[in-house]
């Protein structure tokens, strides 16, 4: 986001509201993130408590989901910049 | 289920806009992972053929399993994050884009 | 939630407002029902009107649906009640 | 669609909030509505292949049945949920989990 | 919606709120319209660059989700005046 | 990515609302569209069945051309819907009910 057309005290409060946003994003992440491995890794339900299988399912779909949005977020960035500067910075 | 941590001060007459803010926060979160939960399992364990309008026996212990596995999922997640120092507040890992 | 830390006027407020999210959830679980059942039970748009079998689909899909979300809400507080026992409380 | 009842007391001069959040919520469902609405009669009715962009007749007689059944759909519910004393404003017969 | 039993304050209040709504309606309607059409469309990742065929189908895919979406919204108009006038205008 | 324009006038000590809402509008946007994107590569390109939890060679490639593609696709639409004269403030040709 470009920010500098905005005065001081516009940008202070746009901050405080980005600031709050990704806290709320993180949450919403985090359960996106639950319910995603869960549905990925738990399809038995003749057990009552996860299996093996299934923990070792949901560690690597955690670790995986975290390293793909981070991928993805670098490759956004990238292409964001790129678009920002093709239209002179705006 | 105490996702977030609380505000340390406690001011006595007023309200602390920041501490509502966080327990609204939790709130929502919590909301929202009730309703994904109502929608996997329904999912995973209701047939969608509507013969009857009643939870059949196989239906119901589905579902139970479902909401305890749901939750050990809920924190095993919880776990590698915070181990990650991924946890509230903290940086997801670079996992959003700067804006 | 556990409001015991706060005091009297932030609890008043934040009752205010779990009151009006109560009533918004309501609405959302109401859309999302109808959309649900909608699309299960409804599949053949060569007929103008609700089949009698589409109507019989929907009225079990309602009934079964919140036979189902007050089953895992019942689970869900039993299951939210363990792990705030076991992190005393808070 | 007047989902919700409306408020009875009716001030003259200045902003009833109570009001004016319900009028507001009601808006916010009925986009809510609309867009599961277009959603929906999309995946039912649209070939996803994208040959042409126009809609074809039988496109077209499907969207005007899809949007009629569903209307149809959210009558039958909204008078069951009535029926079963549910309704705005009641409990969704402890659907929800107590927060 | 039946804005007639507000008064002028609040019928203005309402106003302005519907404004802004839609406009987030539109943007969240523009990322649901690129949403569909990438995931309908573009699903050979061997190639860098969007292809004829991908580019067409998108061009495609975004005509008809207009048309689509115009067309329901046409229908939802008439069938939501009949709930009203049913209901006797309430 | 500026998909929104700004405000003409720059009140030099005040908060102009008008201005920081559209600027809450677009970064709600930012954060809509990168949500999105991230769940269609996923599934794009992720396997599913989680024998390790790193990126291997193939899912990482996948990944730098499904961003890729999804902004060309971005600008296509973009384009698109600014040439029907769609675009941002504009009505979007009927397609939303008037409420």
């Amino acid at each position: 986001m470009d920010l500098s057309q905005m005065n001081a005290a516009e940008q202070a409060h746009v901050s405080k509201i980005i600031e709050r946003k990704q806290m709320q994003d993180f949450l919403r992440m985090y359960s996106n993130l639950v319910d995603r491995c869960f549905n990925a890794c738990c399809n038995d339900f003749t057990t009552k408590a996860l299996t093996n299988k299934e923990e070792t399912c949901v560690m690597n779909c955690t670790d995986k989901f975290l390293k793909h949005s981070e991928r993805v977020g670098a490759r956004f960035a990238e292409h964001n910049a790129d678009a920002m500067g093709a239209t002179g910075g705006k | 289920m105490s996702f977030l941590g609380r505000g340390p001060s406690a001011p006595s007459g007023g309200i602390n806009h920041e501490r509502v803010e966080m327990a609204v926060s939790e709130l929502d979160m919590i909301t929202d992972i009730f309703n994904k939960l109502v929608s996997s399992c329904h999912t995973k364990c209701i047939a969608t053929r509507y013969a009857e309008g009643d939870l059949n026996k196989g239906e119901s212990v589905c579902i139970d399993r479902c909401v305890g596995k749901f939750f050990e999922v809920n924190k095993k997640v919880g776990e590698k994050l915070q181990a990650m120092g991924a946890a509230a507040g903290g940086s997801a890992g670079g996992a959003f884009p700067s804006l």
